[in-house]
């Protein structure tokens, strides 16, 4: 199973702080589209995402375990 | 000694500049990000700032790595504040010593450059009239509640 | 409220950052100038201050309106040190409030070289094997008490 | 008459903070190399002057009462 968080507009969108769902063996891409789909969530061309607390690009594959963070554009400082 | 921290707490300047003090070092900078009360005419009430907190003491802690590595002798700290903030609080702090002046300033601009490129640490406008999650760090990207798009979704 | 001072005492560095916050800032900037341990290889002791105390307030003011001046909406103290500094004792900090952040740096940065041209205040280095007053700001012009054109005279 | 300050080298040579001294209706110049053959003052090319805790330039002429520092290149900051 994979912990997914969301921050900023994309957690007020989803509701939650972190969804527990499994991911293992797909992208990042994927889990994004599906995502999308299902909490028809807004600007994902702008979000990045980390796997274990590191930014990973959109076709790295996400093992079972992954935490996956969806980072939108950072506004700290 | 923690040199890179995520705070819930109000940040003590001085506990921040304390640790980067060294002999070696004839310049310490500091830059301190405070809350504006207007931003492009818009009267700010306070901010809620929001962070994922061990990624973004990772990321603080990459900044530090580059800059020790790009500037010799530089040792940095930054404590960054999360929680609701008012007019003239204290968002950020960045402590930089190098040896000489120049280093100090250039090391230091680069870290808040970075923090806004890199560190996820987001923060929330509220305004007389509503509230939106800044979107980048020109402030030219927001999320204003009141849009379509997200209007469906928000409760 | 001083904005621009001498003081014989220790600087404390947020008594100077309070001078500058102002609602409309969003960032401040300090340089924070210590006594350095090695120059040039060069083991230093302590430091002797001195300064033209009221013409360096004067001039520090001067500088004080030429930066408010040139960044919009700034605004700036800074206190110098004089007497006997130990290494990482503080000899100056200049603090200096912007609405945004680069005018913060710059606008700092311009303290710190002005004040290294036209602030009346002079330091004498003391090492191991000897003294002398530090001629300029780029530390390259210097008076050893050793040199024959002064030997004749020091006592 | 005149008070006239000497700092950092310059006091050292002259062995006083100030001297008194009637410098009215000459320049600045004419002071400098008054007090250069007096005290045989070391690189007075380098040092500038202040009237009144202002700069002033060689040629500018002293007026009695004016309070006059001799100002060797700073190293404060």
């Amino acid at each position: 199973m994979n912990k997914v968080l969301f921050f900023a507009h994309l957690r007020d969108a989803v509701g939650a702080e972190y969804l527990t769902l499994d991911a293992g063996g797909k992208t990042v891409a994927e889990l994004k589209d599906e995502l999308v789909e299902k909490y028809d969530l807004p600007r994902m061309e702008t979000v990045m995402t980390a796997i274990n607390e590191e930014f990973a690009s959109n076709d790295e594959v996400i093992r079972d375990g992954d935490e996956i963070a969806f980072i939108p554009p950072v506004s700290g400082g | 000694m923690r040199m890179y921290e995520i705070s819930k707490e109000p940040i003590e300047i001085q506990a921040v500049i304390d640790k980067v003090v060294q002999r070696e070092a004839g310049a310490i900078t500091t830059f301190i990000g405070t809350v504006r009360e207007l931003t492009h005419g818009k009267k700010t009430l306070f901010l809620i700032y929001e962070a994922y907190e061990a990624m973004a003491v990772k990321k603080l802690e990459q900044i530090g790595a580059e800059i020790e590595e790009c500037w010799a002798g530089s040792q940095v700290a930054i404590t960054h504040r999360v929680g609701r903030l008012d007019i003239t609080d204290i968002a950020v702090v960045i402590a930089v010593s190098t040896p000489h002046r120049a280093d100090a300033y250039e090391a230091n601009r680069y870290a808040i450059e970075r923090i806004k490129e890199i560190v996820p640490i987001w923060k929330k406008e509220h305004w007389e009239d509503g509230e939106s999650w800044m979107g980048n760090q020109l402030e030219t990207v927001s999320y204003p509640s009141g849009k379509p798009e997200e209007g469906d979704l928000d409760e």
